[in-house]
């Protein structure tokens, strides 16, 4: 008898924790997990194109919400599981000084951020906007801090990766990407909950799915007790 | 028999003639630099085809413009030794010689007592081994020559097959490329520029200017035009 | 014959620049220093890497069953695909080296695409022709039943599609070069076409082959963008190593530099072998 | 001498295996075939783009200041990056094509290396060699004041990194297979090195040499991951056309997928009038 | 005056010889294929390194192997006809010819004049422009004898300078060789296999054997050697 195989399309800033996640559903079911780890708008259109996947979780609306309207996902099991915040990240030997949010203005700061297409992008836009409206950074905040941008990414990844290596001052990621592993090499810089803007990773099961009832069973797990104690390990904020 | 009756359009002239040679039988081809001699070659053996006429061996058609037949040259079963020898420089002298009883895909062990007697009887046994490029100029004279005989060909066509070899090597070869011909009783064509080897291997000799038959008839005809220059009077 | 009137000459031999010793001096000099930079240029970077990452670290990811699967997977569809290349390959480039036919032009601009699109873009425009909603693959859904996408199948089709330009573009060339006269005389002695191309043009040819088969290897083992696109990121299916790499990202920026540096030295190793042997068997031949 | 016992030969000829007319269709058929098939599965992926995007939209986003910017970028850095390889790239070919010199198998093993790195780890190797906080770029930042990532410049080293092997290995089977000969030919009639290396072997090698160029621009053109590591992603000054079809991915597809189609196609007209050009010159001279 | 004493290990045996040759005069080498002849020109243009010795012209040592002195070939003022002519395939004839005047900075318009008296007196004016791949054997020995004689060398080196002309050209070229070699009053030395260049030519003659001189002497010694074989008899 073939192996049942359950085939999760995940957002690769969950890689970690998914990966344990689908270790705890392997061992409690005997169904193996094959996960595809990719950015959420390369799995959307991997899946318009026609991959076949059971669950998808996705680490924004948007691409969710563009599954959803072509009509592919099972509406009733879509649901948010977890939150992400945005925060400052910053080299460990920090050498431009940031302390504050308010430094970022400061002429010659190298600034890396998702560009605005990228949710963390889009958030840190978003941030950098209501900020820019308090009057205790003043008037030319927002044209100060855009004018130290020094490079749109594509992926947070790349974000991290260029703060990690130190050669961006400051970069705008997600809570969850300082990892234990990369706490040794950046220290991150919290931005309060009045400027902050909240991600929301919804998760689903697909239309087409072979298991339907072990895809829930799936999504079940994630926001299971058991399932939130392992996002909250890896620096998400479970709902 | 080799029948020739065509014409081609070269970069500077035509060539256009009209040949015979019976079986045995060896015409000399001789002629100014750039006359057409080794055009005429390939197109006999394939490797160029005539723009139109009709080229047949032993009543057979290896081209007909009109019949559109064209052998490809494989097929011809031609011996064919360049003036530029055309070795390949990737294989051993062995080899090389060996070559054309491979592709007629005979045992090994009786390509290997061809290629010795052939190998030896031109002196090269010892440097059967050597990569093709590494050999002097008249070393791979005698290599083409090996390697076009060895196969037994229907048709010999030689294009200055000794113009490089060494004083001794020439007077052997000359002798006994005279006798294999005639024992062997296949048409055969030599270009030469040495009246010696007309004299010495020809059954009759041809003449070409620019593409035409200019003079044909004895040996002796063609010695007398060479012989209105000067120290080839040395000859007689 | 004129001429004659040439025996005049003064004959004092025309005068020869003779190059100073200090001129050929500098140009080897020139040309050490610009080797040595060149190399530099390459070697730094690999050796920036090696320096971030201790060996410990390094051994230690190689125990870790997703790299021993990635780094399998890379190997096996890396070297599958470079059979592919030259099976296919060789034929093609000998075709548009040696006959004209109708369109080579534009046959020959064609092969080089692949080259341009950025590797993602190739990953979407395979996915949409060959993937299960795709231009052919629609029909080789409903038809057979095959689903090509997503699949260790598409990570060679993706691998095939990105590097097969480099090879085929050398080999052309190489055939190119290689003399008519020596073809003519293979056929003359009753070589067929293909005998003749087994024999004779294949091994003159031969360096020029290995030089774009090790190209198209190295390319395909670093492949990423369209492999990711085409074929997903599955482990022990379409994870191969640069994929590994992406994933291991996520998580530790250092993981993910020791994979790479595994890839490189195990794909150094691999390439100075793989030289080394075919010359090896190329000079015996 | 001996042989003269050879003069009993019965001499038929011995027996030619006759390549039968229908064989010679069935090659034929079966080589013509295989183009076919290898065409299609390049064209394609190629036309299933194409199809998917509407000319309107196409032709829309060419007025897009971010297009235009990224086009102009692309096709100037890919110019210098080309010219950059040739020009670096053709002594050092030419040194490991014909001369030996100590460590020579390591380096030319080592020119392979940036093609096995994954364009990402490309990049970040670049950026701990040549970034501020690099093995190098922390003495030029520290001495000189100079920092190279993020800049235009750093698209171009990124550029020339990834590209460079293609030229190199080609350039160099391409000098490898000159004739010795005429090299010391051109040497006795009183030609330096240097003049016998440009007037005699480079036009030797061009045929080579070209398609080299052709790989390297093309691979440059294509360049994404590297580029945007190392140099990252802002709009007129490190965007290039493949940071840009990246870019828009993230947002719009469509937007994405016109942006490749127009890539393509101005890098295709670009590679087809180089080609036709150089050889023009080229048979020329 | 050329100065030859030298030792070099070839793949089968060694070459070692000594040799002088005055100004003016021509040296006929002539030996069995494989005999090392080719190789001594290598050395003595500076192509390649004889194991030990010296080679000196005029007076001037071109290489010295205890003074450690190896002038390149580039700088050595020699005219050599390589045995396989190793011609430019991607110049034209003319571009050929004009080779070794370009290399010495001449300008233009005296280069014309120059390759134009050559091509002319080569015969070889109305195919100037072709390809130098494209022309025939014999043309393409004529050009390679052009394009070492144009550049009035301090050296001659002829390698079966002659053995791919047509019948006519082999007379007159032997003619005009030697008058301009006289004339010029350079060393040279000829390879040949045609004892007929050797009368004609040479002021005395060498037989190589297995890299060591044989016989050294007037040009009539040497036909005596040759005159041992059967239809060498034909000379005289
Ligand atoms: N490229 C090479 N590499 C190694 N050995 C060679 C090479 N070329 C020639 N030889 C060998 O060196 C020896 C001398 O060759 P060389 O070419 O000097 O002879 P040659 O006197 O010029 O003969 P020929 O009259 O046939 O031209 C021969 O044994 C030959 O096989
Ligand atoms: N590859 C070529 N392409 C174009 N023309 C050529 C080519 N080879 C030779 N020719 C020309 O064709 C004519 C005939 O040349 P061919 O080689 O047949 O002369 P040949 O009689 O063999 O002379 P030789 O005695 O010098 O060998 C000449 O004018 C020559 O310049
Ligand atoms: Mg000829
Ligand atoms: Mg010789």
């Amino acid at each position: 008898e073939e192996q049942k195989e359950l085939t999760v399309f995940t957002a690769a800033s969950l890689t970690g924790a998914f990966g344990e996640i689908g270790g705890i559903f392997e061992n409690e079911t005997g169904m193996t997990v094959a996960f595809n780890f990719d950015g959420s708008q390369a799995l959307r259109t991997q899946i318009e194109n026609g991959a076949y996947t059971d669950v998808f979780a996705s680490a924004n609306k948007k691409q969710m919400n563009a599954v959803k309207d072509a009509g592919l996902i099972n509406n009733s099991s879509m649901i948010v599981f977890t939150k992400n915040k945005i925060s400052l990240i910053i080299p460990k030997d920090n050498p431009a000084q940031i302390n504050n949010l308010s430094d970022l203005a400061r002429p010659g700061v190298k600034i890396v951020m998702g560009t605005k297409d990228v949710p963390v992008g889009d958030y840190a836009l978003q941030i950098i906007n209501k900020l820019g409206n308090d009057s205790a950074y003043g008037p030319d905040y927002k044209t100060k801090v855009l004018e130290n941008v020094i490079s749109e990414e594509t992926n947070v990844n790349y974000v991290v990766t260029k703060v990690a290596l130190g050669e961006a001052d400051v970069g705008f990621a997600y809570v969850s990407d300082i990892t234990e592993d990369l706490a040794g090499k950046v220290d991150k810089i919290d931005i309060p909950d009045e400027f902050n803007v909240i991600g929301e990773y919804p998760i689903a099961v697909m239309n087409e799915s072979k298991y339907p009832a072990e895809s829930q069973e799936f999504v079940n797990l994630v926001v299971s007790d058991e399932g939130k104690a392992v996002l909250l390990k890896y620096g998400f904020t479970p709902v | 028999m080799l029948e020739v009756d065509i014409k081609k359009r070269l970069r500077d002239f035509d060539l256009r003639l009209k040949l015979d040679i019976d079986r045995g039988k060896t015409l000399m081809l001789v002629g100014d630099n750039g006359c057409g001699k080794t055009s005429l070659l390939n197109l006999v053996a394939g490797l160029d085809s005539p723009d139109e006429g009709r080229i047949a061996l032993d009543g057979l058609a290896l081209f007909d413009s009109e019949k559109k037949i064209n052998i490809p040259p494989e097929a011809r079963g031609i011996g064919y030794v360049f003036q530029s020898y055309a070795l390949f420089p990737h294989m051993s002298v062995y080899d090389n010689v060996a070559f054309g009883l491979r592709t007629r895909k005979m045992p090994a062990d009786e390509i290997d007592v061809l290629v010795k007697e052939h190998l030896d009887r031109a002196g090269l046994w010892d440097v059967r081994k050597a990569k093709a490029a590494d050999v002097s100029g008249g070393q791979k004279q005698r290599i083409a020559l090996a390697r076009a005989l060895i196969i037994e060909p229907r048709l010999l066509l030689l294009d200055e097959p000794l113009s490089a070899l060494d004083v001794r090597k020439q007077a052997t070869m000359r002798r006994e490329l005279k006798e294999s011909i005639r024992a062997c009783g296949v048409p055969c064509i030599i270009v030469t520029h040495d009246l010696r080897d007309v004299v010495s291997m020809g059954d009759f000799a041809c003449l070409l200017e620019r593409g035409k038959i200019a003079l044909k008839g004895g040996a002796e005809e063609v010695i007398a035009w060479g012989s209105g220059q000067d120290d080839v009077g040395d000859l007689h | 014959m004129s001429g004659d009137s040439n025996q005049e000459h003064k004959c004092i031999g025309r005068a020869v620049a003779i190059p100073s010793r200090s001129r050929e001096i500098a140009l080897k000099a020139c040309l050490g220093l610009l080797l040595t930079l060149a190399m530099a240029f390459i070697a730094l970077p690999v050796i920036a890497l090696f320096l971030r990452s201790p060996l410990d670290t390094i051994l230690g990811t190689l125990h870790d069953p997703v790299v021993i699967d990635a780094l399998r997977l890379s190997l096996m569809t890396s070297t599958i695909t470079t059979f592919t290349v030259v099976i296919m390959g060789t034929p093609i480039a000998y075709v548009s080296a040696r006959f004209n036919y109708w369109g080579k032009e534009l046959a020959d601009s064609l092969i080089d695409l692949p080259v341009i699109m950025p590797p993602a873009v190739a990953g979407i425009a395979l996915l949409v022709a060959f993937g299960r909603m795709g231009l052919v693959g629609h029909y080789l859904n409903t038809t057979f039943g095959i689903s090509i996408a997503f699949t260790t199948l598409a990570v060679i089709i993706a691998q095939v599609f990105v590097s097969s330009p480099f090879y085929i573009r050398q080999a052309r060339t190489s055939f190119e070069d290689v003399d008519l006269s020596l073809e003519n005389a293979a056929r003359t002695l009753g070589a067929t076409r293909v005998y003749t191309f087994i024999h004779v043009i294949l091994p003159i040819a031969m360096n020029g082959l290995i030089s774009g088969a090790i190209m198209a290897f190295a390319r395909s083992l670093g492949e990423f963008g369209a492999t990711i696109m085409f074929a997903g990121n599955f482990q022990g299916r379409t994870q191969t190593m640069p994929l590994a790499i992406y994933t291991a990202m996520q998580g530790d920026l250092d993981v993910s530099l020791c994979l790479s540096i595994i890839l490189v030295a195990f794909s150094f190793v691999v390439i100075v072998s793989v030289k080394t042997l075919t010359r090896k068997v190329y000079k015996r031949c």
